[in-house]
């Protein structure tokens, strides 16, 4: 079996949970490489949507920026962004959201604002929330993407921008958030789920190699864990294949 | 909005005449652009032309609004996502933030459905927008600008946010003709938005026309809405013009280690913005 | 709104089997057209099937309207400017209001401002929609869907009207393609809000296309929030479909002298929709 | 001097009363008949603007409804009805709105809805609003065009569809409209305009021919006059051929 990385890994992991013909609202970086190589193995009628307005892109290349020419050349309809935002999002319309961030907590709560000190003397100033919020409300189910470590895997967020669970199970309906919340948050070690009753993230999954120590030595609370996690299934030739043909057009596109 | 009661037609003006006329000090000022057609080289001219205290609008504030803050130009930002898109941080826009550094920075944060909103409230005339938005984030306490607002039919609490109505709204296009309407197409943002919601506007063009061709997705300004055009090919560089040119993606590398530093950043102002480089853009935008 | 978690692509069905499934007694249903496209053999095909009670919503209730009326389909109707356009009034719809016949018919009233925003609040999944309108009208008193709401930020007093979501939404475009997606051009009105509004939709196409051309103005819909596309060429008249046919003007002329009477209309029904002229449509429109 | 209708005065005086390179909102029938005699006369460069969303149009022919095709073809930009009534109308874009009515009364208010009984059994029941509130609210000025006759110049409406200035002068403020009010009321016999202390709708021109007696006859409250009342300038030759042929156009499309 060819030789894959844990972040290979989580790409193909993230890939696989997009079902075919879902709408799927796809930010930069992993979540479009995860889009396109679904788009490209089980899920060809994937349709993508990027908040910069385009609807049912089908970009022959990995996009660099949720603007690129590429996207609104091959999609079905480009509108505008307040469009986007309100017809197409808001309504709860798109099947599944993408999300990743710099902080991620037990319920999936979300942030990527500011790191340290407080709000307005921060010790690192992110990006901010971009279409994050809304996503996170309005999409029927959400994906979390991350990479484990105690960093980003925190008991206390320093910045909510985007809400998963919120303090635990009923708070996303006492908050009228209409989305059913992050289904899976898929990382470089193991998938996690939320538990049935409490809505806190459980270790289900672990990718092949991983341990369910090393998980648990990566998180920055007392994970729970299943009481048998699976093991993914590793990254199949053509999953591979497909996936570093991919990011082989973005390093091009890079130059 | 046009103000009430002045009755004119988009001039055809240079860049620099442009933005002498139409943005002051401490203005309003929004320069959109969502990742395609950022009115770079407007902004860059806001700089050259040493404007201070504005407060600078845009949803995905980037390398210009970098530029903009390193500048000294800003005292306020408002904005729902500020970064180098692909590459990072906005050095500059984070040491005004931590170290109000080279001026204090003042910043109003919200999300991109409610910025969006907030350009789609200020075109309609509507002093507010109402959306499902920010319900459990941190930004509400933060924000003084959301709010909460009940259905007088349904009961239900949704998110308030007040328009936007910038003193002055730059956009990048592709086309005007001569008498000034505007075309634009491929991803189009919030640019109509933009232009409707402000009292004076600009656009930037690749170039002007005998006659625009309609095209597909096209999203046309007429001249009576448009208080000034001014042809700068390249203008929206390094981010692109479908049809014209594609991004520049060095370039958004290459300004990190740039906007990293000071003393750099210093020394591209001096070069790219008030020296020779500059010269080049003024000169290119001449008719 | 699509209902949650079901996905579904667009199925291309005859028009009598999309009625048949799509619509029942009772239902609120909108067929929309602003004097273009409007979805003539639609409205035709639902008297066929003898709905009754419908809640029908449209901004300009025009021929086909009076036509379900007369027919007693309708209990209501929700609407902002009811006439036989260029020609004057609507006599099944007068006659409705004024003397029940063939069943009595509640009207909720508005303003086109008001119906527009109203489709947009369904469209963006909103409860209701904020608008500068009605003010100073008698609306206000007769139609209890427009209430009066605060600006949050300004203390300004505007008008607030709930949203509308059709359980049905109807509408006529010129082509789909094979997979069910729609494309439609020149005046678009509402209709893309009213797709996107509505519980189910059904759109009538004049062709269903090999693939679908970008053209300029075009509206798209992907077939993902389309639940049925029937073919039905000419499904429009008599009024227009840009690139296709003209407005038959003279049709409304004749409407006239047949709406004003109940026997010839009940004639014209019996003939032009429960006769032979409607076995020619339901041919047409099979695959 | 060709011989001319009392309309075709009416329509002239209409046309005459848009000033070149203004924005203007047209209903079908005389506005847009006037709107186009101007646009081939004195205002080449009048923005129509129809509420079916076409910006800029430009027809070679009479349109006979409010979204014929020629409208959009020859429109700078055709928008949604949405967007036309939120982006362009409501905020105070356009400069001048044109209304009919099947009643008016000394302050402009229109009526269009009911006339006679009440409201939910109404003698005549007319087409409704349309369009007509917001453009009497919004437009930076109003004309009104209509016939006089006692039966629609009331001095009560039997209802308020669209608001000129109220009970009086100030009540447009008290409503929060934002535009200026009706400045003209173009009538067969002449023209009224508002008196600057009250708004109430004054006679200020004549048509050629015409009496004050005959216009006070025509009229169901005590017609307001001012002191001299000017006399319209009669259809000019070019205007007489120019509306004629528009004219033609329109029973040429109703074939």
């Amino acid at each position: 079996m060819t030789e894959f990385t844990s972040d290979e890994m989580m790409t193909v992991g993230a890939a696989r949970s997009l079902r075919d013909g879902a709408a799927c609202f796809v930010g930069i970086g992993l979540p479009s490489t995860a889009a396109n190589l679904a788009r490209r193995t089980h899920a060809p009628n994937l349709v993508l949507i990027y908040e910069s307005g385009t609807l049912g892109a089908k970009p022959d290349r990995l996009p660099l920026s949720i603007g690129d020419g590429v996207l609104a050349d091959t999609a079905d309809s480009v509108i505008t962004v307040p469009e986007i935002f309100n017809y197409w999002l808001q309504p709860g319309r798109i099947d599944i959201g993408f999300l990743g961030g710099a902080q991620v907590d037990r319920f999936g709560n979300i942030n990527t604002t500011v790191i340290g000190g407080d709000y307005v003397n921060p010790k690192v100033r992110l990006p901010g929330a971009g279409g994050a919020p809304e996503i996170a409300a309005s999409c029927r189910e959400v994906l979390i993407v991350m990479r484990m470590s105690p960093r980003s895997f925190v008991p206390k967020l320093d910045f909510i921008t985007s809400v998963g669970y919120g303090t635990g199970k009923g708070d996303r309906e006492k908050l009228g958030l209409r989305g059913r919340g992050p289904v899976k948050l898929i990382t470089d070690l193991g998938v996690l789920e939320p538990d049935p009753e409490t809505c806190e993230l459980t270790l289900t999954q672990l990718s092949p190699g991983a341990t369910v120590e090393q998980a648990k030595a990566a998180v920055g609370w007392p994970l729970r864990v299943v009481a048998e996690p699976t093991v993914q299934q590793a990254p199949t030739e053509e999953e591979l294949t497909v996936l570093r043909e991919l990011q082989a057009t973005i390093s091009a596109g890079a130059k | 909005m046009r103000t009430q009661g002045v009755v004119g037609l988009a001039r055809i003006l240079r860049l620099d005449e442009a933005v002498a006329e139409l943005v002051h000090d401490g203005d309003t000022v929004a320069l959109e652009g969502f990742t395609h057609l950022i009115p770079v080289a407007a902004g860059q001219e806001i700089i050259r032309q040493r404007r201070r205290d504005l407060t600078l609008i845009r949803m995905t504030p980037d390398i210009v609004y970098d530029q903009l803050i390193g500048a000294g130009c800003a005292r306020k930002l408002i904005f729902s996502w500020g970064g180098n898109p692909g590459v990072g941080s906005l050095h500059r826009f984070r040491d005004a933030i931590q170290n109000s550094w080279p001026v204090p920075l003042e910043i109003e944060e919200h999300s991109h459905a409610g910025m969006a909103n907030r350009y789609a409230a200020g075109a309609a005339g509507l002093p507010f927008a109402v959306l499902r938005g920010y319900a459990g984030t941190d930004l509400v306490a933060q924000t003084d600008t959301i709010k909460t607002i009940e259905c007088p039919f349904t009961g239900e609490r949704l998110a308030a946010v007040p328009a936007v109505n910038p003193d002055v709204g730059i956009i990048h296009a592709q086309q005007a003709d001569r008498a000034g309407n505007v075309q634009m197409w491929g991803i189009t943002g919030v640019q109509k938005e933009t232009v409707l919601a402000s009292a004076r506007s600009l656009v930037t063009v690749e170039e002007i026309v005998d006659e625009l061709t309609p095209r597909p997705g096209a999203v046309v300004l007429p001249n009576w809405v448009v208080t000034a055009v001014a042809e700068v090919p390249g203008g929206a560089h390094p981010s692109y013009a479908q049809g014209y040119y594609e991004r520049d993606n060095a370039y958004y590398q290459q300004w990190d280690p740039i906007g990293r530093d000071r003393e750099k950043f210093e020394n591209w102002l001096q070069t790219e913005v008030f020296g020779a480089g500059a010269q080049q853009d003024v000169e290119r935008s001449a008719r």
